[in-house]
Formats: C-alpha cells, structure tokens, sequence
C-alpha cells in the first residue's frame, strides 16, 4: 500500500492554515490565551468608505493587530482575512499594519509576525491602500535597521498580491505553504491585458509552477517552506526569527547581486521546470507533487536556495 | 513638462543624465554638490529588468557616499504585466527598488520623487511612493486603476463612479487625490526653476512618515492617521 | 430491388460510397465532411454521441460542416446534446428531428430553439428509454461514435469511457447501419477489443483526442459546514437505520459530502461494512478516502472520470477492469444496475413542490434528464427482497395483506433549504409545468416524480414521505423541513410537531446529531490535493483543479 | 445597505462569564456576529446591516427562533452579513451563543 499522508481516523485532522481565519491563525500560531488584540472588532473601527458602494463592512476591516507570545517570546502580529474583500489594503485596515510596525519601534518585540492574506489594494479605497501600503514598506525598513525582524507568513487564500508581494519582499524571512501565492500582477489581471496566449489563469498548475509557494522557495523568494498546518507555520516563525539578516547596504549589495544573477542564469525561461532543471532538479515536473519532506530533502539537496540576501 | 525641461530646469548648467529603454539615470549639479537623478519615462512598464537596474543605480551612489539627494522622476506604466516578470519574482525586484531607496534616505541620501507624468500600481509603490517624500507636478496623472477597470471590477456604472470621484478623492485617480490622500505632498509650479523648488522640499523634509497626517487634514483620508496613533499607545504586552 | 435484403443492400452501397475516402476503414481527420456526406442520406436517422461525460467531438464538427444542400433533414437520435455543434446543425438545416436525453450545458439554447420552433422534438427521454428505444423505433441509420484507439480492422479499444458505445454499436451495426468511430490514434494492435472490428466501418483519425468533461469531480474544499451536517443526517438517519449496502449517488455537494464522511464519521458510528458497500456510482474522486479506508467492495461505472484511470488501473478489486488493466465502464449496464440492483438513490435537485415532485428545470433551461429518473424511480419490475427494501415497503403499506406486500427502492433528494442568491428550493409549483406549457412540451419535465419520492434531506431535518398516510400529511412533511423558505414558513406547526413525535420529521436532535459539530474537520479529505494524496498519488486530477 | 434591529426578552441570562465573542467572516454567502454581554439579564438585541434587501420577514424568523432555543438574555448582538443564507445565519448564532457559555 502508499504512503497515507492524511488520515484523519487515525490522527485527527491538524487545523490547515489556509482553511483557517485569520483570527484562528493567530489562536494557534501564540502561546495559548497569549494573543491581545488592539482596536478589536468591539471598537467597531469600520472602513468609512464601503457604505458608499452599498458594500458590507467588517467590524476589524479585515485587519488584526496584536501582541502577544511566541513560545514564551514577545511578538507583535498582524493578519489579514483573506475572505473579506479579498484581504485587500483600505484604509483603516492599512492603518493598523502600520500603527503596529510603529509601535514596535518603541516597543522592540522579538519580532513582528505578518500574516498575509490579501489580494493587494482595496479598489474602493485605492489611493488609502496604496499609500498606506507605502507607509508600511518604509515602517518595516525603519523596524528591520533598528534589529526587529519582520517575518511574513503566506499560505491564506488570497495569497500576497499586488502591494502584498511587495511588502512581503520587504520583509527579513518569509514562510510560505505550497498553497501560499507570492506575486505583483495575479494570473487573471495577465490574463485580461495580455490575453490567455501569454498566461491561461484556468491552468491552476501553471499558476502555481509560475507563483505557488514551491516557486518561490526554489528560486529564494520565501526562506523557509511550511505544511499547510497552523502547528508548522508555528514552528518555521520560531526558526526565523533568530535568523533575521541586518538592514544594511551589504544586505541590498547581495539582494543586487543575487537578483542580477536570478535574471543572467533563468531570464530565458518560460516555465518554472525549466528554472527547477537549472537549479539541479532531477525530475522538475514531479515537484509539485512532492510531500513536504520530499521537497525539504529536495531543497537540502540543492543548497543555493538559502541565502541572507533580503 | 516633459523629462527633458524638467532636467533642463533643474540643472541649467548641463547634466549626464540619460534615458535608456525608459529608464533614465544620472547627475547633476546642484547647490555646490551633486544631485543624483533616476526614474522612468515615456510611460513605460516597469519589469524585473528595470527595476535591477534602477536599483542597482540607487546603490551606486548609496555606494559613492556623500550625501547627494537622489531624484526619482516618473512617468511610467504600472508593473509590466507577464508571465515572464512572474515567474522570476516581480515582487522581489520591486520591493528590492523600494528598499535601496528607502535604505538611501536612511543614509542621508534624501530621496524626492516627482511624478510628471502617469503611474500605477507596484510600479508607482516600488518608486515614487518609497521616496521620502513626493511631488507632483501638473498634467501627473498617478493612480491605482481607471475608472473604465473600477467600474468593471465593482459592476458599478461608470456615470455613478464619475459622480462619486468628484467628492471621494480615496478611490478616485488623479494627482489631486494623492494630494488630497497625504501621499503627494505638493504640487510644484512648472513656470519657476525646479532647482529651487526641490532644493526647499529638501530643506523641509519632515523626519518622520507624515503621509496620514496630511491625509487627515486634506480630509482624503480621515482615519488613517488615528487609526495607526491608537494602535501606537495601545499597543503593549501583558 | 425486391425481396428482404432492402436494407443490407443499401447499407453496402453507403459503405461503398465512403469507401472512396478512405483507406480501407481508415480515414484521416481531412476527410470527415467527405466521408460524411457520402455516407449519409436526407432523413437519416443518426446517433452523434455524446452524453454528460465523453464526446464524438470530432465527428460532430464534421457533420457540422457538411454541405445543407446534401445532408439535411437528419433526426438525430443522441444522449446528449452538449457541444455547441450539436444545435449548430438543427440551425443549419442539416438536422430537423431530435430525440434526446440530456443536455446540460445547452440548456438554455435548447429552449430557445425548442421555443422557436427550429427543432422538432420527439420526446426528452431517461438514458435508459433512450437506449430501449434504439432498439424498438429509434434504430439508428448511422452512428458516430468515439473511442481511445483503434487498429486498422476497425477493432475498437474505447478506453476508460466506454460509456454508450456498445449500446449504439449494437442497436446501428446489427440492423444493417453504418457505423464511424473516431479515435484519437490508429495503433497495430489495441490494448483490449471493445467493439470488435467488424461492427466498425470506418476509423477516423482525430485532429485531438475526443474531449471528456470532469462531471463527478466535487472539490472538497468548496464543502460546506450546511451540506456536512446534511450529510451526517443521511448517514445517522437513513443509511444507518435502513442498512443500505447497495446505492447509487447523485453528482452534488450534499451526497460527494458523504462520500468523505464515511471513513470518519461513519466510521465513528461503527457502521464500516455495514452500509456503502457496493455501488453504481462513476469514480468519483471524493470516494477515494472511503476506498482505500476498506469501506468499499466493489463499484460498477456509468463512465470514467477524468484524472482516475491510475488509480482504477491499480484498485482492480474494486472496480471493473479489462485484461489490459483498466476501467470498462458501461452505461446502459450500469443504469440498469441503478434500477434494479440498488437499494437507494440520492441526489440533489433544483426545485421540490408540496407533493415531493422534483425538476431541475427552470424557467428557461431544459436540462434533460440523464440517468437520474433511472436510479430514482421505484422499480416495478422488482422481484428480489433485501433487508432494506423490505423495510421500506413496510412502512409504505398502511393497508392491504402483508403476505402480498412488496418492497420500495428509497429515494432521497438532498437538498438546502435555499440555492444559490438566496432562490428557494421549495416552491408551491415547479418551473418545469410553466416551461411545458411556453414550448408545447406534452409532458411536463418532471426529474423525479412525487411517488417515487421516499425521503427529503435538508439541513432542518428529515421527512420521510414513506410514513405519511395522506395529502396533507405530506405536505406539512415537506414544509417541515423546508426552513426558512416561504414555503417552509407556511407550515402548520403544530401539526409537524405531531408529525415529529411520529417519526416522520425528524431534527438533528432527534437524530443525536449536535448541528454545530458538523465541522470541516469532519471530512476525510479537505481539498482535491487531500484526495491525491489518499490515492497514494495515483489520483491526477485535471488543471481546472488544482492548487499547487 | 439595510439596517434591521430585533429586540427579545428572554427568560433567563445566557450562562457563562464572558463579555464577548465574534464568530464568522463578512464574504460572500457568510457573515459575522459579535456578541457582547452588554444588557439586562433577560434582554437580547440584535442589529443587522445586509446587503440583500427584503428578507426583513426571514431574519426575523431566524432571529425569533435562535431566542427561544438558546435564551440569550444579557446579549447584544451585531451581525455583518455578506448575503448568508438563513441556515448559516442560524449556524452563526449558534456558535456564537455557544463561544459566549464558556
């Protein structure tokens, strides 16, 4: 008989990351009873804008903000709710991401944790969430020069899309499930501007070779590769935070470098397995297949795919 | 204005800035040092091969020391829509730009942008809007999405979306609403020298991120600014 | 000519005249419209095929193009009408007739045709009338059929999806018509003989492989909490109670629910190898988990699924398989097996009137019927007794002499309370009798009639109609169960709580089931990729669904 | 968007200590519901903003209901809703009764 991954009659069902809300990511993610909200949905800080496009309002704005413990560590954390609005930057949910990296200016928590799930910017709110998301890139480089790592988490729904990819390229490690999506443009918005000739957002496959989170783990977009379980995006956030690298000129020197090469050794390649095959994969089509412990023995294998260079 | 008057005006003593495949890089004189210029022109796209090298710009003169201003002049498409930018890490090279200018400010490069013409999207993010502080100047064009696209993305008609831009700068494109959301902080007169001007953005460059400030009282964003306060002084661990 | 060989006759000639373009039975992809057109003669009748799943895609592009002046007037006797060339033709003239089953896809330009008078209909029919009929009075003339490969004999493999061929070549090649495959490659020596050569006149080479849709794939990650507690009430309430070891499934959310919870739930309540043992079912990939959890002995297939052929290939004491290894599948057989051999069918519908009549037509779809009417209808023809049948005739008959007394199939719609944008499931009268009377139609599309009916599924609870003893009683049953619908607030409450104390209402309190335990976390796999991973990767799901 | 306000008496407090719960998501087909132990003990208010209009009849049955089975006396109770059907109102008012007894 196979390998049985998955058999909930026997071990019970660990609670999927990308099933889960935002609020029971950060339930599971802190120490138990760890986890205090600010601006909770209590408080009813509600988007100003979407009652004038007759759209329902969320009492947190799809944002929650946070302290709490990481294993006995003090965190700060932010998450966004993928199923509200897409997870997209309005104004007052942008506004608590950046109250929170300001406040951990002057508060020096062992990290900053940022859940990402979010289709980019609220189109309601447009010129908020753009800004806002502005607002926050520079805040996380401010945290980052003065020692507090900023570790983005991505494995929801939605994603890290639009302004969500570059804030997540901002941040000192990301974590990523192989649900998880990183990317600017997402396959629909290429697929009616350029045509489906130039990206067929129906083949889920080819989405995932070109934006999945076995992508970007591979070519060093994400540090580190996570189960699709709260449990194990627990553990992958602990193994991060020590691991930070420094805000600093010979950080973008390598990020420079290491980019300019990405483009020299697989800027001709059309297809993810045609960039797995350069970087030694054996067999590139079996990697979206492969379990998790295949993949980290896969990766172990490759050696190249870790770096500081963020 | 067009790039070219726009670098003529700011160096009328002859500069060594160059525009190549959109991308415009360079130097110039400017109060008894040098100010450095990098952008995008022409409306282009901006893709993972733009933003290396405009990066890899920043870094040069982050790399010179001194403390040259940098000037990021734009008029640019949005991101460039591919396959080919994604399947690389678009969002890596984009965020990568915002990082060497962020990191050039905090260097004591200080960064101005100057949008002259459109902008959108990440690329208008990983630009423009990762300066310390930006500037317009009439005819710029910046936004998120056109209402055309607004309208088919919410299943709103386009005659309501028009009417309701009029008053609701938060949504709506154009330079006035990114002045009017705190994220353009003035708009520069085209008829006097733009030396002048910049030179009197950077004595008044505020210390700290002053966006939801102006926001609030451009009455373009209304909340942001207590929003982010109360998460400050409430913030805490137990 | 005179004499009894009319026919045989004439079928020579047309096979004569295709022969010129041909080489031997084989005909490239080029030559269709010719061949087409040499074959086939004004008034034809003709078997195009194409049901809910496979399609003689290439075939039906062929006709499609053939010349109005030459080919016209056709009565196309076919399961499905399903691509766009199958109304293209009746629009070109090249059709006129139509008898049909089912027509998903094109249900809403049907009706329009229908409505405007450019097809002529003879009737909508079950699969299995359909199939009887091709034997009786609908015998084809020609058909056009499709298969994985052939050899240059005409020897015919048909590949996981056999599906109706064997039924159309049976009823076209021994009453003296013509029968065209179209494969997707001509090979020296096929896998396994599905149809042997000489019942096949011509082979044609495909442009591509003829297309499959992916009907019975259910997507677990879409389920929800709603259709999960629907389920643990079927389990708990029906499957438990009944012991129902022989079933057929519908294609929805609510059954595929099911389907995930017996190796969980179920499994819970000790009920493994006690029901859901043997099924009339297609390889529905949410039945995996069940599969290789040992819950399942053996399972007979209407068609295959996309993405399931490995899998079948390497579980053949499930399912059945060919010396070559994998599925053979047989849609008259395996409708005929839901009929006769199966203790319940459940399914899914669109809309449920105050008698318990079902349709999932709306105003302007006809979406035909399939085989649906086949496994939900009492089968009068029964003469064997089970354990569960017998129940079921138990509790029907409230009068007459036991000694006579014969059992009843179950029938269970499963269904929420409210569809999709907030359109109530239960109505006072079905779109179906306003759509007959718009477009003339004799008898009303009825999916499932009200006695045939035994058992109604909705998150509020369960009505078993078996038990009612009058009009009244069945319809308070019906408003019972039927929530927050108009429908379902018209109810006489005070009379369905008697109903209740009978047994015949019952809540998921009633039942021991804590609605708020019906949880995601229920489910044996959460997501397709779960399912492949259940399969020991054998499971290759198609594009559309995956997330990684 | 359009406001409905229902306002029960019940006939006992809603057991447990806890001052608040918020069960739910405001998507498509769902909704949210914050609970807040903030009225007299046999007191139960409930306020919707919905996006569907019409259905004033159909949220007052569900609202009626979930009071006379889960007594939520002492709750005030707000729900965002992003179109849900009933049944799933009702599911979230369950869970939500049920996160405030712990």
């Amino acid at each position: 008989m196979s390998e049985r991954i998955i058999d909930p009659a026997a071990k019970g069902w660990a609670t999927s990351w990308y099933e889960a809300s935002a609020r029971a990511r950060i339930d599971g993610l802190l120490d138990a009873g760890s986890f205090r909200e600010v601006i909770g949905p209590e408080q009813r800080q509600m988007s100003p804008h979407l009652p004038l496009f007759d759209l329902p309002r969320a009492f947190d704005d799809g944002m929650i903000v946070g302290s709490g413990r990481l294993d006995g560590k003090p965190v700060l954390v932010a998450a966004q709710e993928g199923r509200f609005m897409g997870g997209a930057f309005g104004e007052v949910h942008g506004a608590k991401l950046v109250g929170l990296l300001r406040a951990a200016l002057a508060l020096k928590p062992d990290a900053v944790l940022i859940l990402f799930d979010t289709g980019g910017v609220r189109l309601q709110e447009a010129n908020a969430g753009e800004t806002a998301i502005a607002e926050v890139m520079r805040a996380i480089t401010k945290l980052r020069a003065a020692g507090v790592p900023v570790i983005g988490l991505i494995g929801g729904r939605a994603g890290a899309y639009g302004g969500g990819g570059l804030i997540a390229g901002t941040c000192s490690r990301l974590v990523v499930s192989e649900g998880g999506r990183i990317s600017v443009s997402g396959p629909e918005v290429i697929e009616t501007n350029k045509g489906a000739e130039e990206f067929d957002s129906r083949d889920r496959a080819l989405v995932w070779r070109t934006m999945g989170g076995k992508h970007r783990r591979l070519i060093g977009g994400a540090d580190a590769y996570a189960d699709d379980t709260v449990a194990a995006f627990r553990q992958a956030a602990l193994d991060q935070i020590g691991r930070a690298p420094a805000f600093d000129l010979a950080t973008l020197e390598a990020e420079q470098a290491r980019l300019e090469q990405r483009l020299t050794r697989f800027g001709d390649c059309r297809d993810g397995t045609e960039i797995w095959a350069r970087l030694g994969v054996n067999d590139p089509e079996a990697v979206p297949a492969l379990t998790t412990a295949a993949f980290d023995t896969l990766l172990a294998s490759l050696g190249e795919t870790t770096h500081d260079a963020r | 204005m067009t790039l070219a008057e726009i670098i003529a005006s700011l160096f009328p003593e002859g500069h060594s800035v160059t525009v190549a495949e959109g991308l415009v890089n360079g130097e110039g004189p400017f109060r008894g040092g040098r100010l450095a210029v990098i952008g995008i022109d022409g409306d282009t796209a901006l893709g993972v091969d733009g933003a290396c090298r405009l990066a890899g710009y920043v870094l040069d003169v982050v790399r010179r020391g001194g403390a040259a201003p940098i000037l990021v002049a734009i008029d640019s498409d949005s991101q460039r829509m591919s396959r080919r930018d994604e399947l690389l890490g678009l969002n890596e090279y984009l965020a990568h730009l915002a990082k060497t200018l962020l990191l050039a400010d905090a260097h004591g490069h200080p960064t101005v942008g100057l949008i002259y013409g459109h902008s959108a999207a990440g690329a208008f993010i990983a630009t423009a809007l990762a300066t310390r502080v930006l500037v317009g100047l009439p005819g710029a064009n910046p936004s998120v999405m056109d209402l055309p696209s607004v309208a088919r993305v919410t299943k709103l008609p386009l005659d309501r979306l028009e009417a309701m831009a009029k008053d609701t700068p938060v949504f709506a494109p154009g330079l006035d609403n990114m002045v009017r959301t705190g994220a353009v902080q003035a708009v520069l007169d085209p008829d006097q020298p733009l030396a002048e001007q910049i030179a009197a953005v950077i004595d008044a460059l505020p210390a700290d991120d002053t966006r939801d400030r102006a926001g609030r009282e451009r009455g373009g964003r209304p909340v942001a600014e207590a929003i982010a306060a109360q998460v400050v002084r409430e913030a805490a661990f137990g | 000519m005179s004499g009894w060989g009319r026919e045989r006759a004439a079928r020579d000639a047309r096979i004569e005249a295709g022969r010129a373009h041909a080489a031997g039975k084989v005909v490239t992809a080029a030559n269709v419209v010719a061949l087409l057109e040499a074959i086939l003669q004004p008034g034809d009748r003709v078997c195009l095929e194409g049901d809910n799943q496979k399609q003689a895609d290439c075939l039906a592009r062929g006709l499609s193009q053939c010349d109005p002046a030459r080919v016209h007037d056709l009565h196309m006797v076919q399961s499905g009408i399903v691509l766009p060339e199958h109304l293209d033709i009746f629009e070109q003239g090249i059709a006129r007739r139509l008898d049909y089953s089912y027509s998903g896809p094109q249900g809403g330009r049907i009706a329009r045709m229908l409505y405007g008078g450019q097809i002529e209909l003879g009737a909508v029919h079950t699969y299995l009338e359909l199939f009887a009929r091709y034997f009786v009075d609908l015998t084809p003339n020609v058909a056009l059929i499709a298969g994985v490969s052939a050899d240059r004999d005409g020897n015919l493999y048909t590949g996981p999806n056999t599906e109706d061929t064997p039924t159309v070549v049976e009823a076209t090649a021994f009453k003296n018509g013509v029968v065209v495959a179209q494969v997707n490659e001509i090979v020296d020596r096929v896998p396994r003989v599905d149809i042997p050569g000489d019942r096949i006149d011509f082979v044609v080479e495909a442009d591509r492989p003829f297309y499959v849709e992916p009907l019975f794939t259910r997507d677990p990650a879409a389920m929800t909490e709603t259709q999960i507690l629907m389920a643990m009430m079927a389990i708990k309430g029906i499957y438990a109670e009944y012991g129902i070891r022989r079933l057929n499934h519908g294609i929805g959310f609510g059954t595929a629910a099911i389907e995930l919870l017996l190796p969980t739930y179920a499994e819970r309540l000790g009920l493994k190898g006690q029901i859901a043992t043997h099924w009339a079912l297609n390889p529905h990939p949410t039945l995996i988990p069940a599969i290789e959890s040992g819950w399942v002995k053996q399972v007979h297939c209407f068609g295959s699924e996309v993405g399931m052929d490995r899998y079948i290939r390497e579980r053949s004491d499930i399912f059945f398989t060919g010396a070559d290894g994998s599925l053979r599948s047989n849609r008259a057989f395996c409708q005929t097996a839901g009929l006769y051999a199966c203790d319940l069918f459940i399914g899914s519908t669109l809309q449920i009137d105050l008698a318990g009549h079902s349709s999932t037509v709306t105003q302007n779809r006809v979406a035909g019927f399939g085989g649906a009417p086949n496994m939900g209808s009492d089968p009068h023809g029964r003469r064997h007794p089970s354990d569960t049948w017998m129940k079921a005739g138990r509790e029907a008959q409230a009068t007459g002499d036991p000694a006579l007394m014969r059992g009843r199939k179950l029938v269970v719609q499963i269904v929420e309370t409210f569809g999709e944008g907030l359109v109530p499931a239960f109505v006072e009268q079905l779109d179906a009798l306003e759509l007959a009377r718009k477009i003339g139609l004799e008898l009303a599309p009825v999916m499932v009639y009200a006695d045939d009916v035994t058992h109604i599924v909705t998150e509020e609870g369960i009505a078993n109609l078996l038990l009612c003893r009058t009009a009244d009683e069945r319809e308070q049953a019906i408003r019972g169960v039927a929530g927050y619908t108009e429908i379902g607030r018209g109810r006489d409450r005070a009379m369905v709580e008697r109903l209740r104390q009978r047994g015949i209402v019952r809540r998921p309190e009633d039942l021991g089931i804590e609605p708020l335990d019906a949880d995601r976390s229920l489910l044996a796999a959460r997501s397709i990729k779960d399912l492949v991973h259940w399969s020991g990767g054998l499971y290759e799901p198609p594009a559309k669904f995956r997330n990684w | 968007m359009e406001k409905l306000s229902f306002r029960h008496t019940t006939q006992r407090a809603l057991a447990g200590a806890k001052a608040q719960a918020i069960t739910g998501v405001v998507a498509s087909g769902n909704l949210e519901v914050l609970l807040e132990r903030a009225l007299a003990p046999t007191e139960c208010t409930v306020e919707i903003e919905t996006p569907i209009r019409g259905y004033g009849e159909v949220w007052a049955a569900v609202v009626a209901d979930f009071v006379a089975r889960s007594q939520p006396g002492g709750l005030r109770i707000t729900i965002n809703d992003g179109g849900a059907r009933p049944d799933t109102v009702s599911l979230r008012l369950l869970q939500g009764a049920r996160l405030m007894e712990v």
